[in-house]
This record gives C-alpha cells, structure tokens and sequence, in this order.
C-alpha cells in the first residue's frame, strides 16, 4: 500500500532522514519508534506532501506522490493527525470536522450563495458524516462548543475526528496517546482499534510502549534519520540495537 | 429616557449655529485643515473683515451677517458634504471655494438647491460654462492669466522659454492656454517638466530645463512647490528669469525663496500700488490681522473682501435674501475692484468676471508693479 | 440568532426612517458612510476572516469608480451596466495583483498591498489618455434606475441604503457558505487546513477576489454620489480608513465593521468643526483601540453573537 | 550632467537608508514594521529646525541634541505604546499607522504651513565636474558614513550592541542569559528613532520643513529595505543607495511621471522574488 524508497532530506546541513526506506502494507496496523528527534514526524512531513524530500520516493497504492502538495496527499486517501494538536480554535467542534467532510461535497461558493439544492443536499450529507465522526470518538455532546475550549484529551480525539471525515485508506497517527492519563490511553487504544477494523490501514508513532505492542502487527524503529529494525513487536523488544539506540529498559517509555 | 433625548436635541441646535432669526447667514466652503488651510484662512480674513465693516456701519438695511464657516479639508469628497451642509443650514448665499478640484466637485450642489455661490479661490476656466446658473467666480481664470503671460513674454523679449508645471487641474490648464498663446508670436517652448504637488526633489526636472539654456521658465504650480523649484534651480546655475500666475502672487514667496525669487513676474488680482483705495485697505487689512494666526496676505485675502463689500452687500441691499432676485441683481452687477488698473468689471453670460489683471515683480520683500506692463 | 436579527431589522427600520426624516446634510454623511461601509465588509472578508490585512482596498475602490465613470461618460451605456463592469474590474485587478502576494507571510502581503495602492494610484493620476489623468473624470450623470433619476440626496440616499443592506447580506452568506467555513480555517492554521483538504491558495485568492468585487461596487456608488472623481480620493490614506474601520470593527464580526464605519464615518464629519485637531483624533481613536480591545469592538461589547 | 544626477540620487539615497535603518533595526528585534517612521523622519526635521532657530544651534551639537531627544522619544513610546501592540502584525501595523496619523496632523496644527530650514550646513555651492549641489549633499554623505560606521562598531563589540543582537536572533533565549530583553527592545526604538530624526534634520536645508515631509520617504525607505533585505543592516543601506540613485536616473531618463513608480514596482517585485531582500537572510519558518 505505502512504499517508501531511501528518503533523505536535510535542512541546511542538519540530515533529517538520511535514506529512510519502509513498506505499509494494506490492512495493517505498523508501529514507527524512536527516541525524539529520530526523524518520525519528518517521515510522516514528507509522506504527507509538507516537505519535500532531497532524495528517494514515496509511493501510495503503486502510484508515486513524492512532491505532491499537501491537498493532492489528502485527495489521494492519506489522512494524519499532529505531534502539536493543530486544530482550527476559533471554529467550533462540528466545524472543525465539517471542514474535511464538505471537501467532496458538490456546490462550491456559489452554490451555498444561492442555497441551490444540489449543494444543501452536499452540506446535509457533510453535517451527517461530521456527526457521524464526532459520535465515533465521542465528542458528539461537544458539537457546539469552541474548539480553543478543549481539554487536551479532547483535542487530540477531535484531530481524529478531523482524519476519519475524509475517510482516508490510510491514517498516520503521530503520537495520539501523548500527554493522556491512563484510562485515556486504553480508550485512545480501543478506538484506533476500531478504526482499523473499520477497514483503514494505520501508522502509528507512539512512544508508550503498551500501546505499541498491543496494536501493532509490525514495527519500525527510527535512529537519526535512519531504520535500524523492522520486525514483529516481540523481536524488536529483545533487538540489542534497539535497546542501545533507546539506552534504557522499554518500560519506562 | 426623555432626559436624554431632550440632551441630544439640545446638541444638535448647539451644531445649527446661534443665529438670531432675521439675520442675513452668509455662508463659506474654505479649506482650513489638509494642503490649502494657508490660503482658506486668508479668505476667511477677508470676508471677516468685510462683514465687521458692514455691521459696524448698521448692517444691510439693519440686519447684521452672520459667517457660516464649512472646512473641506481641501479634499474634492468633503467639501461637497461641506457645501451641503452650508445649504442646509439655509444660508442665504455662499462665498468662498478654494481649489479647482474641490470647487468642480462642491458646485453642483449649489446649481442643484438655487444656491448663489460665489467663487473666489479657484482660476481653471471649466468652472464657469454657460450651463452656470447659480455659480459665479470673480477671479480671472487661467486663460485671462495665460494671456496676460503671453504678451509680458513678447514685451520683455524673451525668446527661449521653459515651461514646468505641476500636473493637477490648475497647473495643466495654465501649460496648455500658454503653449497656444506662445504658438500664436510663433514661439515654441523649448523644455516642458512636470512635477507632483506633493514633489519636494525637482533635480531631474531642472536638470533638463538646464540643459534648454532658457531666459525664461513658468512656473505653473503653487506653493510650497514652485518656491522649492526656484530654489533648488538657482543652486543648480539656472540664472533665467522665473514668471508664473497667482500661485506665484503670494507674499509667502519671499519667506520661502527669498534669494531665489527676486525679480520673479506674477499675474495677480490685487496691488496696493494701483490705486489710493488699495493702499488704505492694504494697510487697515494688515493692521487688523497683525496677531492673527496666520499672517495677513493682502492678495489671497483681497478678492474674498471684494466679492462680499463691493458685490454681494449691494445686491443684498438692494433685492434683499430673494435668491432668484440675488442672482439676477449679480448677473447684472459692474463696477471696479480696487487693486487692479482702473477698468469696469462685469459678469459674462458664463458667470465668469472680466476685470483685468495686473503684472508685479518681486523686489526685496515684497511685489512691485512690473514698469510697462500695467497700462 | 434571535437577538442579531431583531437588532438587524431595527436598525434597517430606523435607517428608512432617517431617510424620511433627516436633512439634506445627514443624508449626504449617511449615504458617504453606506457606501464606505460596502468597501469595508469587502475588506472584511481579508482582515476579519482570512487573516490578512491589505491596504490595497482604496485604491480598487477606485478602480471601481473610475469603471463606472469612464463607461457612462466615454461610452453610451446605461449607468447601471457600469456596476458589473466596476465588480469585475476591481476583483480582477485586486486579485491579479494581490493572489501572488497573498501567498507570503501576512507582513509581507501588507507591504505588497502598499506597492500595489501606489502603483494604481500612480496609473490613474499618469494614464491620462484612459483615465484623464490629474483632470479627473467630469460631468458623471445623475445614476438613473429604469426611468427613475436619482438626482436627490434623499433618492441617492435610497440607492445607498440598498446597496449597502444588500452588501451585508450577500456578505453573512459567504461567510455562511463551505467558502467561508474554509477561509477561518486558514487563518487559524493554514497547514492544518492543506493536511485537512482545503485548497488554501484558492480560498485566499477568492477573498481576495470578493474583496476586490465589494471595493469595485461601493467605488460604482462612490462615482454617481459624487459624480466626479479624481485620483486624490482614492489615496493611500483612504486605505488607511478602510483598514481602521475594518479593525475597528473588530476579528469574524461583519456587525462590528458597520458599526464601526458608522462611528468612525460619522466621527470623521462630526468632529469636523475642530478642523486639524480631527485628525488626530482619528489617529489617537486607531492606536488606543489597537493598545486595548485588538480584538475589535464588538469583543468588548459583552453580548455573545452566537454565530 | 550625469554628476548632477548622480550627486542627487546620492543624496537622496542616503535619506532613503537611513530612515530604512529604521525599519531593519525595529523588524529585526521584532519582527514588525514601524510604518509610523515616515512621520518620525519629518518631526526630527521640525526638532532640528527648531533647535537651529530658538538656540542658534550650529550643525553638530545640533545633530547630537536631535540624536539625544529622538533616542529618548523612542524608548518611551516603546515603553508607552508600541509594548501594547505586540499581540499581532496587524494590530502593530494599524497602531503604528496610527500613531503616524497622530504625529503629522499634530505637527500640522502647530505649523500649518511650509518653513524654510536655516542653511546650517553651509550656504552656498560645490562645484564638481558639471555637477552643481549644496553643502548640505557633503553632510549628508559624511554622517551617513558616520553612522553606519558608529552602528557596525556597536553590534560588534559593545555589550549593548551584543544584547541587541542576541534579543534580534531570539528574546527567549537571550533573556535566558541575563539580556534585560525590555531594555534592549526599547533602546531598538530608542535608536531607530534617533536615526531616522537624524536624517531629517540632514534633509531640512533641502526641502522645506511641512508636516507632509515624511510621507512618501517613509514608504521610499520602506521599499529600500524590502529590496536591500530588511532583516540586514547593510542590505538595507545598499538598497536605499540603490533606490536613490535608480529614481535619479529614472526621472531623468524615463519620466518624472512614473519616478515614484519604479520605487513600489520593486517593491512588489522584491516580495514576489526575494521576499528577504538581495543581501537578507531567509528566516526559516517553524513548522
């Protein structure tokens, strides 16, 4: 499904990915680990349109995407969500989801302008998905309240929320379970779970291990720009690579 | 609630001025903020001055003139709210209007409510048409100085002429009637500039009129700019001699270029030498504005005294606040202007004055009759 | 909503009555601020929605209302065919030379529109043989609507009511619209609205677009209010006015700008009789609302306009 | 003839960077534009005028006066105003705006018409192969060198020069290692202010002192610093010499019409092209 072929990217010399090749395949659930500054959320820039890289290419579904912008990315069936929660503050919950859910909607400016049916029927059908969405991570009783408002728990199922409206094939999760307490995580668990019975291939960067382990069917481990393992999460556990590139035991992830 | 109300009715009155009610309201569109404030304050002098006279004296058959004053901020949109205003408040004439632009913009609004509106601070010909009904101007327009130009250029023999000219109403109109008066004695201009009003850096403009070698270069503008010109000129070696129309008859002149400027020719509406009348008003002028706030300029503040004392007053005598009767008692109005050299001055069937202009030249500190030119 | 539109419709109520009633002074001053208030709420779709300020806005308002004069007076068209062309011609022009520019820093754009108010401002003071130059555009007729001339303060004044009602009406369902929905994405986060498939290159360039088309009809109104125009109305300094009554107004608040083009407009006449000291009123008004309620004045105001 | 030209165009060059200087040190520190220095330009004007007239002042101790008040101006309206209109680029633009709005009419009420400026430079001409330019152009040159000079030695080895450097590159981090960053903030006003009063009391024999003096330089040296990279000192110096002497030539060459035009063509060429200028750095964008 998502081929990445040696992708390199650097920023004035600094070498954020230097050659990072890794396969998804459809259906899966595939963990990417690494301590801070190993080049995930930058894999994921990349993947997604927002950098452009140096070298290597990127290819989704066997068609290759490298250098799309971000809205091409999106059109293609890649969804993601962010390290820093960027949602739209001053919109409110059901219209940060609306704003994905109009995208394939038919009746443009003018449409709405003259309130012609064919773009009210685009704007029920959207309102009817972000509901849908919002009740799947359940925000729905949050619907009308201003996005900026939010806890951070909140926040973090909103943005998925915001992914699951333009019902991507396939939805890179950058860190979701950050900064959640312990019930939130299982939670956070449960419902990437039921994503991906939903039929949508997942990416998955995390650094609580449990969560890792519990979901993923493969495991990629970045260092300094760089694939030092792939494997099934019980191997990648005992990979002696793996602990010296983390320098300390998985459980205080 | 009803407290406020009677508050906010009390304001407005307070806005509507405290005339008593059989007084005569003699109403002005002047710029007093923005470019032209030096020259709108020199027309309220003069019809201050006038009006205390005439009250002084009893007022016109008794009844006192009060001055509506509206500021247009030299700006074409306000002064048509201005000059609204001024109707509003049902004045029973209005003199005043600076500007050629502000005065194409603001006239309409007299011609559309009767208004009798006599203009006395702008010169470009296209104000006074044979569509002017209400709209009357005392200043002779730019093709009367033009001409005027025209003939002192052929009496002092000056062959290589350079025109530099500012590009808004005033300054283009003046460029183009010359060009024709000079193409008449078979005279071609030997360098044409232009300039922006608000230009302070004429080096390229001069360099080329350096390069024409001219005895002579017309300054089509007004202050501050054409004074910064003769300036920046001088330093540059041009030692021509510098002609312009009543922009340049400004006695701020001699502050702003006073090397520079010396034996510079001006058309102009007024000179104390003229006349004896002249003389004596140039000096009870001066004398009563000496503290004023800004300086008393005899010539910017001359023609607004006239078209009140020496036109309206007689005709407000004469047909009382009738407006038709006003404006028929104008039309047909002649006499002579103090000021100027000894002619009968009447109104055209444009609305327009036809009285003459004289010729000064800028000796010291002041203008002097140009000899020869003032027959 | 309730309360918005009962205010809405009083306020229309009292604007008809004041037509009636008021004299020809107030009128000119109501129907000036009518139509200043169509090339604000134009310029509100950039500052108050999409994050963005230009100080472009004078200048195509201008462009608007040299369309409108040149069309009636050079060619034999009826009036009304110039408001079209005055739409078409300033939001063409506005975003031909604005959607480059849009797509840097919010800065950079402002700098940029200052580059394109004087470049315009240049061409209609030095193209004479178009727009006739530093002579301006004379002898516009009165604005005449199937028969009816509008050659009265008080008719012209309906003209301005209408336009002007029919400007903020138009403009709440824009922002009602996915388009306007979009547009306050991007300006909350721009990156996160490409990652959540909004066209943002698009979406700015169309409020530039319906900035430019705003600004081209209140300049249309603007040529048959005055019918005159001339280069030095449409100034850098009108763009300042603009940008304060836009500001002013306050961040997502089409209600606020027309408050504040009413407050700001009608101050400009009233403190009139203080001549200079005016004008640094003005200014002082601009920094002390910037220094204390940024966000607008309707933000201050403590009622919630549920949107 | 061309000495003439380019003696002019030096001339106004000169202005054009110095108040450009302006602009640089304030969107360095700040990263916002001060687009009330146009009216900052045309008050040291009147502040030199009426030093020279009420004080007699000669050139020099009048220049330092002028330096000295503007400096102090500055800071306190950093401390007063410009601290509140931190919150975002447009509250800053329409606040400096303002303020700009304020300054002019204000000076317009106490002096509503146009001045001469006493020749304090020195009357008279130069003579230079063809080229025929007052006094005051070799002044202009000399405490344009001057200062350029005196700031390059500031940043580079003076304490305050280093503190303003570093809240320059990041506030944080520089009030991390003890920088009274508000100090410094308000001594960049302080000092932009200074320069650019200092470059009006410079142009006064020139033009005559009004109230709409700085209007049009302002946006000059704005364009200038645009096209010399406004977060670069010497970018900006070289871009006001370039405007100058390109408007000079221009005027000549082409038409006095358009002069002003070429200034914000290239300023809207420069942002499309090299939004950071010919010589400024590109400032990377978090994202």
């Amino acid at each position: 499904m998502l081929d990445v072929g040696s992708v390199q990217l650097s920023f004035r010399g600094v070498r954020a990915l230097g050659g990072v090749s890794l396969v998804l395949h459809e259906g899966e659930v595939l963990g990417i680990i690494g301590p801070n500054g190993s080049g995930k959320s930058t894999l994921f820039n990349v993947v997604t349109g927002i950098y452009t890289p140096d070298g290597g290419t990127v290819r989704f579904r066997g068609q290759a995407i490298t250098g799309l912008d971000p809205r091409a990315v999106v059109g293609r069936g890649i969804a993601r969500t962010y390290q820093n929660k960027r949602l739209f503050p001053s919109l409110s919950v059901l219209e940060n989801v609306l704003v994905p859910a109009l995208r394939r909607e038919r009746g443009g400016l003018l449409g709405d302008m003259l309130g012609l049916p064919l773009a009210r029927a685009g704007w029920r059908a959207a309102r009817a998905r972000a509901a849908e969405c919002l009740e799947f991570v359940g925000l729905a009783a949050m619907a009308a309240v201003g996005a900026g408002s939010l806890a951070y728990g909140q926040q973090n199922r909103l943005e998925l929320a915001r992914a699951l409206a333009l019902e991507p094939k396939l939805l890179l999760l950058d860190e979701p379970a950050a900064g959640l307490t312990q019930d939130e995580r299982t939670e956070m668990r449960g419902l990437i779970e039921r994503i991906h019975a939903r039929g949508v291939s997942i990416a998955l960067v995390e650094h609580d291990m449990r969560v890792v382990m519990g979901l993923c069917s493969r495991i990629v481990v970045l260092d300094h720009g760089e694939v030092i393992a792939v494997g099934a999460p019980a191997e990648i556990a005992r990979d002696p690579a793996v602990i010296a590139a983390y320098l300390g035991a998985p459980e205080d992830g | 609630m009803m407290h406020r109300l009677a508050m906010l009715a009390g304001a407005l009155m307070l806005l509507a001025g405290t005339a008593s009610a059989q007084d005569i309201r003699l109403g002005t569109v002047i710029p007093l903020s923005g470019g032209g404030a030096s020259y709108g304050a020199s027309i309220q002098q003069g019809l201050d001055m006038a009006l205390r006279e005439i009250n002084a004296a009893g007022g016109i058959n008794g009844r006192k003139i009060t001055l509506d004053v509206a500021d247009d901020a030299s700006d074409p949109a306000q002064s048509v709210i201005a000059l609204q205003r001024l109707v509003n408040d049902n004045d029973d004439l209005v003199i005043g209007g600076w500007g050629s632009s502000q005065v194409l913009a603001n006239m309409a609004v007299a011609e559309r409510a009767g208004m009798p509106y006599i203009v006395v601070g702008a010169s470009n010909p296209r104000i006074t048409t044979s569509a002017n009904k209400w709209t009357f101007r005392t200043l002779t327009n730019d093709n009367g100085h033009a001409a005027r130009l025209a003939e002192v250029v052929s009496l002092l023999h000056f062959k290589k002429i350079a025109i530099i000219y500012d590009t808004n109403d005033y300054g283009v109109g003046l460029r183009d009637i010359f060009t024709a008066g000079l193409a008449k004695q078979g005279i071609k201009a030997v360098d044409v500039e232009s300039y922006q009003t608000s230009d302070k850096d004429f080096t390229a403009q001069l360099t080329h009129i350096a390069a024409a070698e001219p005895d002579a270069v017309m300054l089509f503008g007004t202050l501050p700019a054409i004074a910064a010109i003769m300036n920046q000129a001088r330093d540059q070696g041009i030692d021509a001699r510098f002609l312009g129309a009543a922009g340049l008859s400004n006695e701020a002149v001699m502050k702003l270029a006073p090397q520079a400027a010396q034996h510079a020719i001006a058309t102009a509406y007024f000179h104390v030498d003229t006349d004896a009348t002249a003389k004596e008003w140039a000096a009870r002028y001066q004398q009563a504005f000496a503290q004023a706030n800004q300086a008393p300029r005899p010539s910017q503040a001359a023609p607004a005294y006239e078209a009140l004392k020496l036109m309206a007053a007689p005709c407000l005598a004469q047909v009382g606040t009738d407006k038709d009767k006003l404006r028929l008692c104008l039309k047909a109005w002649h006499g002579t202007l103090f000021g100027l050299p000894p002619a009968e001055a009447h109104f055209d069937d444009t609305n327009q004055l036809l009285a003459p202009l004289v010729v000064e030249e800028v000796v010291g500190t002041e203008f002097k009759l140009l000899p020869g030119a003032n027959q | 909503m309730r309360a918005g539109l009962a205010v809405g419709i009083a306020s229309v109520i009292a604007l008809c009555i004041l037509g009636l009633f008021a004299s020809d002074y107030l009128l000119e001053i109501a129907t000036l601020v009518l139509i200043e208030s169509i090339a604000v709420v134009g310029l509100g779709f950039l500052t108050g929605f999409a994050g963005r300020i230009s100080l472009a806005q004078g200048a195509l308002y201008g462009v608007g209302a040299y369309a409108a004069a040149l069309l009636v007076t050079r060619t034999g068209l009826p009036p009304l065919v110039g408001l079209p062309v005055a739409i078409v011609a300033a939001s063409v022009i506005g975003t031909a030379l604005g959607t480059p520019a849009i797509r840097l820093s919010g800065l950079y754009f402002v700098m940029s529109t200052i580059g394109i108010q004087q470049i315009l401002w240049i061409l209609l003071m030095h193209w004479s043989s178009l727009t006739g130059g530093p002579q301006g555009v004379r002898g516009i007729p009165a604005l005449s609507v199937g028969g009816l001339v509008l050659d009265t303060p008080a008719r012209f004044y309906v003209a301005a009511l209408i336009g002007a009602v029919a400007s903020y009406l138009l403009a709440r369902r824009v922002i009602a619209s996915r388009f306007g929905l979009f547009l306050r994405a991007v300006s909350d986060d721009e990156l996160a609205s490409a990652t959540a498939g909004v066209a943002v290159l698009r979406a700015k360039a169309t409020a530039l677009a319906l900035s430019g088309g705003w600004a081209g009809a209140a300049g249309f109104l603007h040529a048959y209010y005055l019918r005159y125009v001339h280069p030095d109305m449409f100034t850098l300094d009108l763009s300042v006015v603009f940008l304060t009554m836009a500001m002013f107004g306050g961040y997502r608040s089409l209600e606020g700008m027309l408050l504040a083009t009413v407050i700001l407009g009608g101050a400009s006449e009233y403190l009139r009789p203080f001549g200079q000291f005016r004008l640094v009123a003005y200014g002082g008004l601009l920094v002390l609302s910037m220094m204390f309620f940024p966000r607008g004045l309707l933000a201050v105001l403590p009622i919630r306009w549920r949107r | 003839m061309l000495a003439q030209l380019l003696v002019g165009g030096l001339g106004t060059g000169c202005i054009y960077a110095l108040v450009g200087l302006g602009f640089t040190l304030v969107y360095r520190t700040m990263r916002m534009v001060n687009f009330a220095q146009g009216q900052v330009f045309m008050a040291g004007t009147f502040l030199g005028l009426f030093g020279a007239q009420q004080f007699g002042l000669p050139a020099l101790p009048l220049l330092l006066l002028v330096a000295v008040i503007s400096f102090a101006v500055g800071m306190l309206l950093e401390r007063v105003v410009f601290r509140r209109l931190y919150a975002s680029h447009e509250v800053f633009v329409v606040g400096a705006i303002g303020l700009g709005v304020m300054i002019e009419n204000g000076f317009r009420i106490v002096y509503p018409e146009p001045l001469p400026f006493p020749k304090i430079f020195g009357a008279g001409v130069y003579h230079l192969h063809g080229a025929v330019f007052q006094k005051t152009y070799l002044w202009i040159l000399i405490v344009t060198l001057v200062l350029v000079a005196a700031l390059h030695v500031m940043f580079a080895y003076t304490r305050t020069g280093r503190a303003l450097r570093a809240v320059a590159s990041d506030g944080e981090i520089a009030a991390t290692m003890g920088v009274n960053v508000q100090r410094a903030i308000g001594a960049t006003f302080g000092l932009s202010f200074a320069i650019a009063a200092v470059a009006g009391v410079l142009i006064g024999p020139l033009y005559f002192v009004s109230p709409d003096l700085g209007d049009m330089v302002g946006l000059k040296a704005f364009s200038a610093a645009v096209l010399g990279g406004i977060n670069s000192v010497v970018g900006t110096i070289l871009g006001g010499l370039a405007l100058g002497l390109m408007e000079a030539l221009a005027a000549f060459y082409i038409s006095t019409d358009y002069k002003d035009l070429l200034a914000f063509a290239i300023l809207v060429l420069m942002l499309l092209v090299r939004p950071q200028g010919l010589l400024g750095r590109v400032v990377p964008v978090k994202v």
